[in-house]
């Protein structure tokens, strides 16, 4: 779709949920920011429009601008040309606060492990919603794995674990100081 | 080592042992119908579980290393027989903070360390990590410098797809295929010594050009090699690619179904083995392939399931080709001129601003998205690698198979674990 | 049955094809079926630092007389493998380099190092085996050598008095 | 037992003299002694030669040098592999009952050097029972490699002798079919009948005596290798999965013991094969008249020796190449291959082969 009418289709989409739309950097892609409590109906609107049709999520990418995070969803479509980057910023309450955004693996599953990283390494912690966390229980009743608590091992499940649990800090942080360097 | 299906074992790998001690916990399986209650713990033998109490089904915990896994990684399997019922995949043995040290280090320092994003695809580290930092400070690639970093994909390209058929060779079994491909694979290792003085680690790519002009002879070598990589394909092809036993084990085997593709986003030659056409090379111009003729192969499902472990060794092996085919025109079309703008300075700066870039590698897309504050270093770079994805499927994937076909479903997802940990 | 027939037949000529595409190396039948193998500490058959590539990256060498010691190697080294220390020499323009250690262990072999090098002494050799018996061993030194107290205060009293010589 | 005595004391006797033992020892003594004879300088040097061979074909076959360091182009490596294997210590805590079940089916495993044809004077066992009697060889390996898997509880163990198991069920029923097919031409099933009735030349082995036969040979051969579980046909052993199966938590010394097992099994089967099929250790009819009515029998024997280890080497180094270049089966596939294909073929070949020996009797 055309620049020009990519942003007037979103306008007209998102309405107020939009706050810019910027060009990314100096390419031909556009920067919808939003604001973060908005983020799943906005999800469900980008995916669900059947002419931006923007079912794959190529990237996550979670950057820190001062005390600011900018957290960047890279959409594209399978099947048309379209592609935009989805942008939404947050502040944590101090610098060794952990983030809260809700978690978009219910529109494109193939974010669960970029959101898992993020979680770890920037502590950005991506929420999964009660829908999602309600048939986590119900499929795993039995397991005993539910019982531990979230760090133990599902079934059925691909989980990048780039820490140790209990590792101090947020390693992609720019505030992170490491082990052994105070 | 890592056979023993229950002790846990190496926690040296990691730094704190607690990390380990949450998996303790999961350790013994109860099938979902078992109703014997506590005294089932009791009975449990933790040194030799299978002489505890028969349950129908078998928990066996695989890794961080083991034959059977192409990388370091650990696989949960519950077993019924000899089927794989459920699985699950925990990755991070490799994690090398690969971006926080490109954080920390200065831009001139970016490029050697993006050949360790995946070392066999080294080139491919490079220049999405060059594209990106050019799109940023807008700099204009010199025509030359671009036909030799496509040069250098392609064959990186050819390389990479042997050493998958290595992979593959090895998980079934064949020895002597791995020998021949192997072989091969050096001749291409030759080249990028002859050019960059290094095999592995290229560190050739600037931002604005590459490191050097092609030196005497590199070209002609290039040529030299097509011809007998295309004679080697069809040895290939005798040998191992129709053998019976090898389609035996291949055919219909690990289907990947489109929609699990989509679900997941998987890219590259596993995409396009089942079918879906989504090659960057064809698709983005900036790449500079718009001007060279080749096709790009999908799968056709010859074993008469579309997406299966044949279907995704055969499009690498036709994908061998067409990269010939593509170092034949580049060969012919380079043209003579610079291959970098300016040399490189020591305190080199950015300016202001984000990119983020795309390649087409061997095992899929490969993204990389800068974010500069216009100091010495960067502010941010992070990597969307393939492997993810392919590492997303997997649980849905090999549940329904046999466990002597495991290595060969993981070998033919084409799995580098260093970029998918970093 | 037929189908049944035609699958064991096929396996059968498949398995005798494998096998029959094998023999040419059984025999070594003309260049492209030559064992490759070449032997690592074999005199005969090895790659010696003769047969690389020019461009070739090997172990590190500073020629230490040219060296200037302005440490722009240091700052541009990847894994911080350098360690640099200077003197400041009698005459202003010149330094004494008393410590240019190369943490060979470190090392990636980059190159970055040799091509910032502005008065190109430091350079690749077509050494690339490193091994060694101790991780002391490892790291491969070019400084000059610390400078005696004596020393220092002779070169400083030198500057002092060339400085006094200039602001006359 | 009179043909045992006859023998052992025939063939040994011979010996001890030549060596300068006393005559009139026991025949027990004769007896053990021919089996350690045959078991030191046939059977042990047969693995050594094999093993050198192996490598270099393999390497051949890879583009490959193969050993080339210990002795002249690589000759001692078999024995500097075997002293390597000799110096290893278990890392792992030595477990009962792995040792019980791997001594247990090491001894029940030689036992059938007793029945192992080697020539017309190297018959210990040659009754209508023996030809038989490898059977018990290849069944007991696989009864103690299941249970030594069993024993080690651990996944690989547990599946390797279970698949070692399924294998060697699968396996047995086609090679007993391709046995009895050279007993329908034989009418015995005793070493020296079956040797006998071949003759020097291919055309009077059993094997090309009828279009049957070839069948039961090419069945015979297969089924062995899936009884034995020798590659390719080694689903059991798979590396790539289970480390080796049983052989993963073997170490050292009683890996080598356990290998050697294998091998021997291996070897077993190509003698008998060769026995059976391939004309066995017959030398053309004027030599072996020439010799004997000279008396020289010690010669006559090793001649026959040398030329029955020529084609069980020939048929081993066959198998060996198809192994190498072929990928592995997986176990599933080798077990419907020995039910679903050699099975029947091998029934067939049966039929066939009375058949055809009924028509010609009538004719």
């Amino acid at each position: 779709m055309e620049k020009t009418l990519l942003s007037q289709h979103l306008n007209r989409l998102l309405k107020d949920k939009v706050l810019e739309i910027v060009p990314f950097g100096r390419s031909s892609l556009m920067t919808v920011w939003i604001e973060a409590k908005s983020l799943l109906e906005v999800s469900r609107i980008l995916k669900e429009d059947p002419e931006l049709c923007l079912d794959w999520l190529e990237n996550l990418s979670v950057a820190q601008l001062d005390q600011m995070f900018a957290v960047s969803y890279f959409l594209r479509s399978y099947r048309k040309q379209n592609s935009l980057v989805l942008r939404l910023s947050a502040v944590p309450q101090n610098m060794k606060s952990k983030i809260k955004i809700d978690s978009i693996a219910s529109f494109w599953p193939m974010g669960r492990p970029m959101e898992l990283e993020a979680e770890d390494l920037f502590g950005v912690h991506f929420e999964k919603t009660k829908a999602e966390k309600l048939e986590k229980s119900e499929k795993q009743k039995d397991d005993r794995a539910s019982r531990d608590g979230g760090d133990a091992i599902r079934e059925g499940e691909f989980q990048p674990k780039l820490l140790p649990s209990g590792w101090g800090g947020y390693p992609l942080r720019k505030n992170y100081v490491f082990p052994g360097r105070q | 080592m890592s056979e023993t299906p229950t002790t846990e074992h190496s926690t040296s790998d990691h730094p704190e042992g607690n990390r380990k001690e949450s998996r303790h916990n999961t350790e013994d399986y109860r099938p979902k119908d078992y109703q014997a209650g506590a005294d089932y713990l009791a009975e449990y033998n933790a040194e030799f579980p299978l002489m505890s109490p028969k349950t129908d089904l078998t928990r066996w915990k695989i890794g961080p290393f083991h034959a059977s896994l192409p990388a370091s990684m650990i696989l949960n399997l519950v077993l019924d027989g000899e089927v794989i019922s459920r699985c699950s995949v925990e990755t991070g043995f490799l994690h090398k903070g690969l971006e926080k040290a490109l954080e920390l280090s200065p831009w001139s320092s970016l490029v050697p360390y993006a050949d360790h994003l995946d070392p066999e695809n080294a080139v491919f580290g490079e220049l999405v990590v060059c594209t990106a930092v050019e799109e940023i400070a807008a700099l204009e690639v010199p025509l030359r410098a671009r036909v030799i970093r496509l040069i250098l994909s392609e064959l990186t390209r050819i390389s990479a797809h042997l050493s998958y058929t290595v992979r593959l060779a090895r998980s079934v079994g064949s020895d002597t295929i791995v020998h021949y491909v192997l072989r091969d694979r050096e001749r291409i290792l030759d080249l990028f010594e002859l050019l960059t003085g290094s095999r592995f680690s290229l560190n050739f790519l600037r931002f604005g050009g590459v490191k050097a002009d092609v030196t005497e002879g590199f070209i002609e070598r290039v040529l030299e090699i097509c011809e007998l990589i295309k004679i080697r394909l069809k040895e290939y092809n005798d040998i191992f690619t129709y053998n019976f036993s090898f389609t035996r084990r291949t055919y219909g085997v690990a289907v990947l179904p489109v929609d699990m593709i989509q679900k997941c986003g998987i890219t590259g030659p596993n995409a396009r083995a089942s079918g879906i056409i989504l090659d960057l090379r064809k698709s983005s111009p900036a790449l500079g392939y718009d001007r060279i003729d080749f096709q790009v192969p999908i799968g056709r499902g010859e074993s008469g399931a579309l997406g299966d472990i044949h279907d995704r060794y055969l499009v690498r092996l036709r994908e061998i080709g067409q990269s010939i085919e593509i170092l034949k025109q580049l060969t012919e079309i380079i043209p003579p001129g610079d291959f970098l703008e300016k040399k490189l300075e020591n305190d080199i700066k950015i300016p202001t601003g984000e990119a983020y870039s795309q390649v087409e590698s061997p095992r899929g897309l490969l993204g990389c998205h800068i974010v500069s504050d216009g100091s010495g270093s960067p502010n941010r770079v992070q990597f969307r690698t393939p492997t993810i994805s392919n590492l997303l499927c997997i649980p849905e994937l090999i549940p329904g198979t046999r466990i002597e076909d495991l290595p060969v479903v993981l070998a033919s997802l084409d799995l580098g674990i260093a970029e998918a940990d970093r | 049955m037929a189908q049944y027939l035609r699958a064991i037949g096929a396996g059968a000529v498949s398995i005798a094809g494998t096998c029959l595409t094998a023999v040419p190396y059984l025999f070594r039948w003309g260049e492209l079926h030559k064992e490759v193998t070449e032997g690592y500490p074999d005199p005969v058959s090895s790659k010696t630092s003769d047969d690389l590539p020019p461009r070739s990256r090997g172990l590190l060498v500073n020629d230490i007389d040219h060296c200037t010691g302005c440490g722009d190697c240091r700052k541009i080294c990847p894994v911080q493998c350098i360690h640099l220390e200077v003197e400041p020499q009698a005459d202003d323009s010149k330094v004494w380099v008393s410590r240019f250690d190369i943490d060979n262990s470190k090392c990636m072999f980059c190159g970055l190092c040799v091509e910032v090098c502005l008065p190109g002494s430091l350079n690749h050799t077509r050494q690339f085996e490193g091994a060694a018996y101790e991780l002391s061993q490892l790291t491969s030194s070019f400084g000059k050598g610390q400078v005696t107290a004596e020393q220092k205060a002779k070169w400083a009293a030198k500057r002092e008095s060339n400085k006094k010589k200039e602001g006359l | 037992m009179n043909t045992l005595d006859a023998s052992a004391k025939l063939w040994t006797s011979e010996w001890c003299r030549a060596l300068g033992f006393l005559d009139g020892v026991p025949t027990w003594f004769y007896f053990f002694l021919a089996l350690v004879f045959t078991y030191c300088f046939v059977v042990i040097p047969s693995g050594s030669v094999l093993s050198y061979l192996d490598r270099k074909l393999s390497a051949d076959l890879q583009a490959r040098v193969g050993p080339n360091q210990a002795g002249p182009a690589g000759i001692l490596q078999p024995i500097a592999d075997f002293l390597k294997l000799l110096q290893k210590q278990s890392t792992e805590k030595s477990n009962w009952r792995e040792d019980v079940w791997l001594s247990i089916h090491t001894m029940a495993l030689y036992s059938t050097l007793a029945v192992m044809p080697l020539g017309t004077f190297a018959l210990m066992l040659d009754t209508e029972m023996s030809a038989f009697l490898p059977f018990w060889s290849a069944l007991v390996l696989a009864l103690g490699t299941m249970l030594l898997g069993f024993s080690q509880g651990t996944v690989p163990g547990w599946f390797g002798g279970m698949r070692i198991a399924a294998q060697t069920m699968a396996g047995s029923f086609p090679a007993l079919m391709g046995l009895l097919c050279t007993g329908v031409r034989t009418g015995s099933f005793q070493w020296s009948q079956l040797a006998t009735i071949q003759g020097f030349s291919p055309l009077s082995w059993t094997v090309f005596s009828n279009p049957f036969q070839t069948i039961a040979c090419l069945v015979f051969v297969t089924s062995g290798l899936v009884l034995s579980a020798t590659p390719p046909l080694d689903g059991g052993l798979s590396m790539s999965d289970i480390h080796g199966g049983v052989a993963s938590q073997l170490h050292g010394r009683k890996y080598s013991l356990y290998r050697f097992g294998r091998f021997y099994v291996f070897f077993l089967w190509s003698v008998i094969t060769v026995v059976l099929f391939l004309g066995a250790w017959i030398l053309p009819l004027e030599v072996s008249r020439f010799l004997s009515d000279k008396g020289a029998n010690r010669i006559l024997s090793i001649l026959e020796l040398i030329l029955l280890l020529f084609k069980t080497f020939a048929v081993m180094l066959t198998v060996i190449w198809i192994a190498r270049v072929n990928p592995r089966s997986r176990v599933d596939q080798i077990t419907s291959l020995a039910w679903k294909v050699l099975s029947p073929f091998s029934l067939i070949a049966l039929v066939g082969a009375s058949l055809w020996m009924g028509w010609r009797n009538l004719g």
